[in-house]
């Protein structure tokens, strides 16, 4: 029993380092692996209420496995999206707008 | 979807359609564009006329359209939504046509029409919504259709204008929104019942009611433009002149009024209102908005902005007619909403002609505007009248309604209020109607191009307004007319139905019998504004007076009642009538006689022949009419048409004459109205003693009784001669009749006034003797000469009011001496016309003089003479009240002195150059006067059938002693006078120059400190011996000080309470 | 905390959060943590009667392993949504101006063209002539077996990715994806989702919903198109990347 | 009946139109085909909404649908009952008119991209609005999240790429702490399922921590005030039709699921603490969007600032739906927000458009240079002034009918200080509406030539919408009933509606 939650105490840990990395850092792709690591910690988990003695519960595992694809899908679209911002300019920390508070 | 519920809607698609149709026409589609909107206001009438006559008839019309589960938009029409949406309809189609002319040429004008008619349509729908949440949902659509409007023209000023109109109506419409949501929760759908929803329900907490009745007010007082939330209006101003007229005189402003009349009547109920004290809060602040806008609109030079505060006072009528929660008050305030809506939108098309054509937008460049823009001002002159109060335009009908309503609940400070605003809304307007007439322009014009003044388009719609308004107030008790339809409303809320206790006794009435005397002067006058019957109209201008004449001497006594005019007027012709529609006949024959040789070649002939004629008109309505609102038509007719005759000369002194002339007639006209609608109020029960103090001097203001007669030697001499003789003779009589009417003589014992007529009277007679006696110009001396005749026919009338069963001989005696004295007063005026030749030593010589010597006799009472039976029979009447008899022989020996000073003075005119022959017609005139004199002396008991005791019975002493004193005292004085050099024209300011003065540092706005520099210190300074001299002129001065006269007054007044209250035994 | 987004490699300290807030943040956030996992210990866990259920019906799902099951029976309108997911980021990447693509010579009339002019190292040809069949073998492979073990359409797709990777890296091969084909290849495997969905409606009467008999292979059908399309998405991404122009240079730190 | 058997059919169809509309607009090649294809689908999606919501007005009874025919727990179902009908009609309508809108508004080279992004953002959206599965909620908010992204990102400009990126990473760390929170309901109740987990939920530390979760990733995405920093620059850079369609539906979907999951699924974990603590975050978020938008320079960021405004509003719900301690929702306020859903979706996507056409005319939308526009874009400043109406309010516009159930709810709650903060909020909105009004309006402008007004069609779309705002504030009897349809607990037999 107490192995999974050996699994969900190290998720929740991650889910911590994630999401202080994400808001902590200002460097995008910083933050992109920041929100990677707190997504991979979710999936952790969300995977450790699978075991339950004999039986292994199928669900979560399609799930996490949606998740992953979800999460590369959205990793991705930020990775190109930064990457074309430094293609295209120099000023790399624009302002949006001048009285964006 | 039957008929019966499809028509609300349907007027406001009427509105609505051509308004979003004409947003997609193109800008050059000029001529589609008329059609749609003018086939809109049609169809729009067409709809009203027919909802009108439904209603009228007992059907009921209703909308309801689902809207939220527990409460729907509701269309419901009832006779205040009538009201308001007739007005609203009409004033939108005059509107319009004025819109099309003024707009000419300008841009976007679809964008302009498109919301014009969607403003509309959502005033319509304020007037018609059944409910309170349709009611702030049209209240707040209009907010929104009239701001493009505010700022249609888009430069700085009209967007400043927009914004502030914005944020004063949205806080505005947040708070009715709040306070709507919060009743809705408290006492379910608000629907308009006729004696109020809240009334009915049981539980409701009454300080959530006075805190919601609170938020409303504020969110319906920011359009009603009360004083704190009014501050937008006279800066939207700034909006083009179609949008000011038809938004701040009918369409935003009357929304708010409507909106707090549906408050307090159909959602309170007004006894409810009553009952929670909130009526005093609303009277409270609409008594402060009408005050504080009266006093703005005096310092605004901007005449757009004069008339936008003067629209913020006038609107608060409405809620101070809803505060006073009487029934008759209610009519006030609702026929006020029509009639204000009338006149104001005159004013404002007025104003925009004047911007338009001649870009007049101060009120310093009007001078002279009339004769440039002559349609134009009659229009604003009615209208501005109408304003003042003055009958018969509407303004009048609904100020009296306000004041008989505040009467009956005992409410006299609204009395006060009114009269008040009255004075200060003459003090705004008189001022523009003075300089657009009676001044000569100095700018140069624009030279008038078209054959009109100005646009057709642009002059039709304040005609026809100003038009309406006369109407509202001449037909006002008319089936169609506003007031009758807003009894019907009054009758409705107050769930009885009430009629006003005007004492219109209805008895035999013939035809238009007595009208025509009335209205021949009326028509002949009409002839002369119309250019091709001016000469003719002129000729004839004299024989107008032949119709009266004609009754006055043949026809039997009759009534004739006319239930349409004013308040269903009655004109009767009984003794008193009869007698005094002789004298004013015959004097006005012979004025217009005289007046073709003396005004021959004058330059003004037709402005002075069409003043005579109005007054003449006056004066006959006058003498025959009884009941209140018509006599009081008529006064001020013929006192406001006699300033044109007296100020006809045009000199700088004729000006001024006539400034403090008109001061006069405004106060007596409002003391007038405090005391007539008093006496409505007051009905047939004993006439309260305030009523009659103030009808004692309204009148006596008129009958130049002393402390109120300042303007009487000014004006009288400055008038051409037969004016002045009309003046004199007849005009000065009215006051008499005044009390004659009124006052309940012969009924019930009045001791306070009937001593204070007294001590007045004779006090006049004998003050003005002496002052007569010390004039240089004959003119002067006769009108010093009228105030103390008037003087002791005051002191008769005051017995009369003291010893009521010695009334009916005492009338008689007071109606011959009236007779005597036209008689010879005219006479006299027109013996100095001809004095000139008579001076020449012309062939005529002799004869002329017999001629100013009949009267002079006459007057001083010699027997043989009218004057002596008149003054004989007077002591008869009186039978034995020593005392009386005195002061009247006394009264003799100052009017002798005063006619042997006439003649001296007469001897000292200047010889006139003119051919004998011109004179002719004066002669002619004055010979028919002298002959009346003679025969009224001889023959006069027989023919008018007054029963005078035989002349035989006085004894030959009275008549005779009196005059001889008379002539002995003048010689005596004679030498006194000639040390002291006879006082020439005042060297030193008189009063009067100071109290008028006063009266123009507050009308010009200078608030610079009224200094009373005392000229008495700085002669003292210069030399003694001529202090001496100054001191007596001061002294006789002194005592027509006006300050002093009204202490002098209160003394009076406290002296009489005093003895009216100590037990007489 | 979202407000600044800086890509400029320089570590220059003056964009990072002061240590202050930093300390707070970390605070902060190991509370919640705290929190989080002392909730975690305390609340017990349900019974597992949902996985009961789904390992008693897996006979009636048409493939043996639970998760392809649950992934492409039970729960298969997720799987559908999740390739539409992928679908949307290749649109984005998709058509970049025809700017950028003329840069590269190759023939853009063809999908896959290949260019022999240009140099390719011996070894790494040599290498490929191996690789690339390997390949395409195990993913076939692994496709087969998700119905049994852990395997299925991702792991076949990433696996067939990997040779597309090696054929664009290698130079001498150039994929176009503005045309038809192209855009055709990428969305098979949706189109082909949701055709069995709409054919299942009709033989079935609910939709998603696999005739008992035909499920094994229609699931295998299905998981061969989504295999396809997400190898080509997949590629695609990278293609794109490496076609913006010079990148090589750009990236030089 | 043989409408009984097809109807439950709707609702899988309602999400698969979008998906092969995307699919055929990505293999059409003419721009021509590829928008009347678009459009064609866009009309059949307004028909099925039609046929939905008819069918629940007249039988009055929810509809569940099981996809692949497993039941509840096992597999995926599609619910759909008043409020989420509503949204789905709303949305349909919408997409329909911003659909005519863009058809001509994108260059070739976009439209390629545009289109396909569309559909599936509008799969997305009705995939949400079906969704009655924790997870396949997660999946279709990606959907949602990651298309909008894309969209906003079509600009190609610096600020659109950043902005983009931005709302990029604020979705994915949005969704991740949603998967978090669904990830700790799975462990702690075994069901994915929204009706089983309202029927099995409880007051415990884990579901409140849950709850919590659930509720700060999707406020993330609904940008109420301390999260709203993304929202201003993507709504504000984004295309006309994307922003407008950004603004109305896809920020309300995640308020959706927000009052789904606190009024429905874990109604037993909330607490008036957190209740009131989204009141006042929504009231600040009236008051400080208002204040925004009236600095903002540029049209499309006032916009933008004020739909952080009217989000406010909606937040005021939770404040107010439980009257005063009782569990029990007052339906009425409901209805209320959903009525403001309504207006405020029509009349910012209204003015949103207004906004596009102005700048395509002008080349910018700085305010301060929009001098006389009424002159050169009348039909831009009616669509403009009359979206404001609804937005202020003011009668007779739908504004004011939400405006007047929200005043009436709170003032029969006995909690005036909320209605005190709706009206604050109205005049706050009059201030920055009567701003560009005012500036619009005046026409003392330096160049004297009259601008020839731009006679383009697309004018006329954005202000169907606006008219559409305003006509909505009439008949509200109709919508009321319909909210009333909702699913009874306990759980309903499968297989269908019986």
């Amino acid at each position: 029993m107490t192995h999974d939650l050996l699994f969900s105490i190290t998720g929740v840990v991650l889910i911590g380092i994630g999401l202080f990395g994400s808001v902590a850092s200002t460097h995008i792709i910083k933050k992109l692996i920041a929100i990677n690591i707190m997504g991979l910690g979710i999936f952790m988990i969300f995977l450790s209420t699978a075991r339950h003695g004999m039986i292994t519960d199928p669900i979560p595992h399609a799930v996490v496995l949606t998740g992953i694809v979800v999460a590369i899908a959205g990793t991705s679209l930020c990775l190109w999206l930064a990457l074309k911002i430094h293609l295209l300019g120099e000023d790399t920390t624009e302002e949006v707008n001048a009285n964006d508070v | 979807m039957t008929f019966s519920n499809s028509l609300p809607i349907l007027i406001i698609l009427s509105a609505l359609l051509p308004g979003l149709v004409t947003f997609f026409i193109h800008e050059r589609q000029v001529i589609l564009r008329r059609a749609l909107n003018l086939g809109g206001n049609v169809t729009c009438l067409v709809l009203i006329g027919l909802l009108i006559n439904g209603v009228y008839s007992g059907e009921v019309f209703e909308t309801r359209l689902p809207l939220l589960p527990a409460m729907d938009l509701v269309l419901h029409a009832d006779a205040l939504s009538l009201l308001f949406v007739s007005l609203s309809g009409l004033l939108w189609f005059l509107t319009s046509i004025y819109a099309i002319g003024y707009l000419d040429g300008t841009q976007n004008r679809s964008r302009f029409f498109g919301f014009f008619s969607l403003c509309v349509a959502a005033t319509l729908g304020i007037a018609l919504a059944g409910n309170l949440i349709t009611f702030l949902i049209f209240y707040e659509l209009l907010t929104l259709t009239t701001y493009p409007l505010v700022v249609h023209k888009g430069n700085a000023a009209s967007l400043r204008a927009g914004r502030i109109y914005l944020a004063y109506t949205m806080i505005g419409g947040a708070l009715l929104l709040a306070g709507v949501v919060w009743l809705k929760t408290l006492a379910g759908s608000l629907e308009f019942t006729a004696t109020g929803v809240l009334s009915g329900l049981p539980h409701l907490d009454p300080d959530h009611l006075k805190i919601i009745f609170v938020m409303l007010l504020t969110g319906l007082g920011v359009k009603a433009a009360l004083v704190p939330l009014h501050g937008w209006l006279p800066i939207a101003m700034a909006a083009p002149a179609p949008v000011s007229a038809l938004l701040h005189a009918v369409a935003v402003v009357k929304a708010g009024a409507f909106g707090i009349i549906r408050v307090v009547y159909d959602v309170y109920g007004i006894e409810f209102t009553r009952d929670l004290g909130l009526t005093v809060i609303l009277g409270a602040v609409a008594a402060f908005t009408i005050v504080y806008g009266s006093i703005l609109a005096i310092y605004q030079d901007d005449l757009k902005k004069r008339l936008a505060y003067s629209t913020v006072s006038q609107v608060s009528y409405i809620a101070l007619g809803t505060a006073i929660a009487g029934p008759i008050a209610t009519i006030g305030g609702m026929i006020h909403l029509v009639h204000q809506g009338l006149m104001k939108i005159t004013l404002f098309f007025c104003a925009g002609n004047l911007a338009e054509t001649l870009k007049v937008h101060k009120v310093s460049e009007l001078n002279g505007v009339g004769r440039r823009m002559p349609l134009t001002m009659t229009a604003f002159t009615i209208a501005a009248l109408g304003m003042i109060g003055l009958p018969p335009i509407a303004g009048f009908v609904s100020k009296w309604y306000l004041g008989a309503g505040a009467l009956e609940v005992d409410a006299y400070w609204v009395l006060v209020i009114l009269a008040i605003s009255s004075l200060l809304n003459a003090l705004y307007f008189l001022p523009i109607l003075h300089a657009a007439w009676f001044k000569t322009s100095d700018t140069k014009w624009a030279v008038q191009k078209t054959k009109l003044e100005t646009h057709w388009m642009l002059l039709l719609p304040p005609v026809l307004t100003a038009a309406l308004a006369v109407a509202a107030g001449i037909f006002a008790s008319s089936a169609i007319s506003p007031l009758s339809w807003s009894e019907l409303i009054a009758a409705r809320e107050y769930g009885q139905s009430i009629f006003p206790n005007d004492p219109s006794a209805a008895f035999l009435s013939s035809p238009w019998g007595l009208g025509w005397v009335v209205l021949a002067p009326l028509v002949v006058a009409v002839g002369v504004l119309i250019p091709l019957t001016r000469q003719w109209s002129i000729r004839l201008s004299a024989f107008a007076a032949l119709p009266a004449l004609f009754v006055a001497l043949l026809a039997s006594p009759t009534t004739t009642v006319l239930p349409t005019l004013f308040f269903g007027s009655v004109l009767t012709l009984d003794d008193v009538s009869r007698v005094i529609l002789l004298l004013a006949a015959t004097l006005w024959l012979l004025a217009g006689i005289y007046a073709k040789g003396y005004l021959a070649n004058d330059a003004h002939l037709t402005r002075y022949t069409l003043f005579f004629l109005l007054c003449m008109a006056g004066s006959f309505g006058l003498s025959l009419s009884q009941d209140l609102f018509g006599f009081l038509t008529f006064f001020t007719l013929m006192s406001l048409s006699a300033y044109g005759v007296v100020v006809h000369t045009g000199t700088e002194e004729a000006f001024r004459a006539g400034k403090t002339y008109m001061q006069w007639v405004v106060i007596g006209e409002l003391l007038l109205f405090a005391a007539l609608a008093g006496l409505s109020s007051a009905g047939n029960s004993v006439q309260p003693l305030w009523v009659s103090s103030l009808l004692l001097i309204g009148f006596g203001i008129k009958a130049g009784l002393l402390s109120t007669h300042f303007w009487l030697p000014r004006a009288h001499p400055v008038a051409p001669v037969p004016a002045s003789a009309v003046l004199s003779g007849l005009m000065v009589k009215a006051g008499l009749i005044g009390w004659w009417r009124f006052l309940p003589l012969g009924d019930e014992v009045l001791l306070q006034p009937g001593m204070l007529l007294i001590i007045l009277g004779f006090a006049g007679a004998f003050w003005a003797a002496i002052a007569g006696w010390m004039q240089r110009d004959p003119k002067t001396l006769l009108a010093y000469s009228t105030i103390s005749q008037m003087g002791v026919m005051a002191a008769g009338v005051g017995i009369g009011l003291m010893y009521p069963h010695l009334w009916s001989a005492l009338s008689a005696a007071l109606l011959l001496y009236v007779l005597h004295h036209g008689f010879a007063k005219a006479a006299l005026f027109f013996s100095v016309g001809i004095a000139p030749i008579a001076n020449r030593g012309s062939h005529l010589k002799w004869w002329l003089w017999f001629m100013f010597l009949v009267p002079v006799i006459t007057m001083i009472g010699l027997p043989f003479t009218s004057g002596s039976i008149a003054k004989a029979t007077l002591k008869i009447s009186v039978d034995g009240i020593a005392w009386f008899e005195w002061l009247l022989s006394l009264s003799a020996v100052g009017t002798t002195l005063l006619m042997l000073r006439f003649i001296e003075l007469l001897k000292q005119l200047p010889v006139s150059s003119r051919p004998t022959s011109q004179f002719t017609p004066q002669i002619i005139a004055t010979c028919l006067t002298v002959l009346i004199i003679l025969t009224l002396g001889l023959g006069v008991p027989v023919m008018t059938g007054i029963q005078i005791i035989a002349p035989t019975s006085i004894s030959m002493f009275d008549a005779i002693w009196p005059p001889f004193i008379g002539l002995l005292l003048f010689i005596g004085l004679y030498h006194f006078r000639l040390r002291i050099h006879p006082v020439r024209k005042p060297m030193i300011q008189s009063k009067p120059e100071i109290l008028e003065n006063a009266w123009k540092t507050i009308s010009d706005g200078r608030t610079s400190k009224l200094s009373f520099e005392v000229p008495l210190i700085s002669r003292i300074k210069r030399n003694i011996p001529s202090a001496v001299e100054a001191i007596i002129v001061r002294i006789s001065q002194i005592s027509i000080h006006p300050g002093v006269v009204l202490v002098s007054l209160l003394l009076c007044f406290a002296l009489m309470f005093a003895v009216g209250q100590a037990p007489i035994e | 905390m979202f407000r600044k987004l800086i890509l400029s490699e320089s570590l220059s300290s003056q964009n990072e959060m002061t240590l202050l807030t930093r300390c707070a943040l970390a605070l902060v956030i190991s509370i919640l943590t705290i929190g989080l996992s002392a909730a975690l210990i305390l609340s017990p866990k349900a019974e597992p009667v949902l996985a009961i259920e789904a390992l008693d019906k897996l006979a009636l799902s048409g493939v043996e392993n639970p998760v392809t099951a649950v992934l492409l029976n039970f729960r298969s309108y997720d799987t559908l949504l999740e390739i539409a997911v992928l679908l949307i980021v290749a649109v984005t990447m998709s058509t970049p101006s025809n700017k950028q693509m003329n840069q590269s010579a190759a023939d853009t009339s063809r999908w896959l063209s290949v260019n022999d002019a240009q140099f390719v190292h011996p070894i790494l040809t040599a290498l490929l002539r191996w690789l690339i069949p390997l390949g395409i073998l195990l993913s076939g492979y692994l496709l087969w077996t998700g119905a049994y073990l852990p395997g299925g359409a991702f792991q076949a797709g990433a696996v067939l990715t990997g040779v597309g990777v090696a054929l664009a890296v290698a130079g001498r091969h150039h994929f176009t994806w503005h045309l038809f084909i192209a855009r055709f290849v990428l969305t098979v495997g949706l189109i082909a989702f949701v055709a069995m969905a709409a054919g299942n409606a009709l033989a079935t009467g609910i939709v998603l919903q696999y005739p008992i008999e035909h499920a094994g292979l229609i699931i295998l059908l299905v998981e061969l198109a989504a295999t396809i399309s997400i190898a080509a998405i997949l590629l695609m991404l990278f293609t794109q990347i490496t076609a913006l122009p010079n990148t090589s240079e750009r990236l030089k730190p | 009946m043989m409408s009984d058997l097809l109807t439950p059919l709707l609702l899988p169809l309602m999400v698969a139109t979008p998906l092969i509309a995307a699919l055929v607009s990505i293999l059409v090649g003419s721009k021509r085909l590829r928008v009347g294809i678009s459009l064609l689908f866009a009309i059949l999606q307004v028909l099925i909404a039609l046929g939905l919501v008819l069918f629940l007005s007249t039988y009055q009874s929810a509809i569940r649908y099981e996809l692949g025919g497993w039941g509840a727990p096992l597999g995926i179902d599609l619910t759909v009952d008043g409020l989420s009908a509503l949204m789905l009609m709303l949305s349909s309508v919408l997409v329909l008119v911003l659909s005519l809108y863009s058809s001509q508004y994108f260059s070739h080279q976009d439209s390629v991209r545009f289109w396909p992004l569309w559909w599936l953002l509008i799969a997305g959206l009705n995939a949400v609005f079906l969704a009655a599965d924790a997870f396949n909620i997660f999946v279709a908010l990606e959907i949602m999240g990651l298309s909008a992204v894309a969209l906003v990102s079509l600009g190609g400009s610096r600020a659109a790429l950043m902005s983009a990126l931005r709302y990029a990473l604020v979705g994915l760390l949005g969704s991740l702490l949603y998967l978090l929170g669904v990830a700790l309901l799975y462990r702690a109740y075994g069901t994915l399922d929204l009706l089983m987990l309202s029927t099995v939920a409880d007051h415990n530390p884990l579901t409140w921590v849950s709850l919590s979760l659930i509720s700060l990733g999707l406020l993330l995405k609904t940008a109420l005030l301390p999260l709203h920093f993304w929202l201003p620059a993507a709504h504000s850079s984004a295309p006309a039709p994307v922003s407008a369609v950004l603004s109305a539906l896809v920020v309300k979907a995640s308020f959706y699921l927000l009052m789904r999951f606190w009024f429905d699924v874990l109604s037993p974990a909330t607490n008036e603490i957190g209740m009131t603590a989204l009141g006042v975050l929504g009231a600040v978020a009236i008051i400080w969007g208002c204040v925004a938008a009236l600095r903002a320079q540029r049209l499309k960021l006032l916009i933008a600032y004020s739909t952080v405004a009217q989000i406010g509003y909606l937040f005021l719900l939770f404040p107010l739906a439980t009257a005063s301690g009782s569990s029990m929702i007052n339906a009425g306020t409901i209805a209320a927000v959903v009525y403001f859903i309504l207006a405020h979706a029509l009349a910012k996507a209204a003015m949103f458009l207004a906004a596009g056409d102005i700048q395509s005319y002008y080349g910018h939308d700085n305010i301060n240079k929009l001098k006389g526009l009424v002159l050169t874009l009348p039909m831009a400043v009616a669509t403009f002034a009359i979206a404001g109406v609804s937005l202020i309010g003011l009668p007779p516009s739908g504004g004011f009918i939400a405006k007047w159930l929200l005043l009436e709810s709170a003032i029969s709650s006995g909690k005036w200080w909320w209605a005190v903060i709706m009206l604050m909020g109205g005049l706050l909105a009059a201030l920055y509406i009567g701003k560009v009004l005012s500036i619009a309006f005046n026409q003392d402008i330096d160049r004297p030539t009259v601008h020839r007004p731009a006679q383009n069609r697309s004018a006329f779309y954005g202000f169907t919408l606006a008219i559409l705002a305003v006509f909505c504030g009439f008949n509200t009897e109709w919508v009321l009933n319909l909210l009333e349809v909702q699913f009874e607990r306990p759980l309903m037999t499968s297989g269908g509606v019986q």
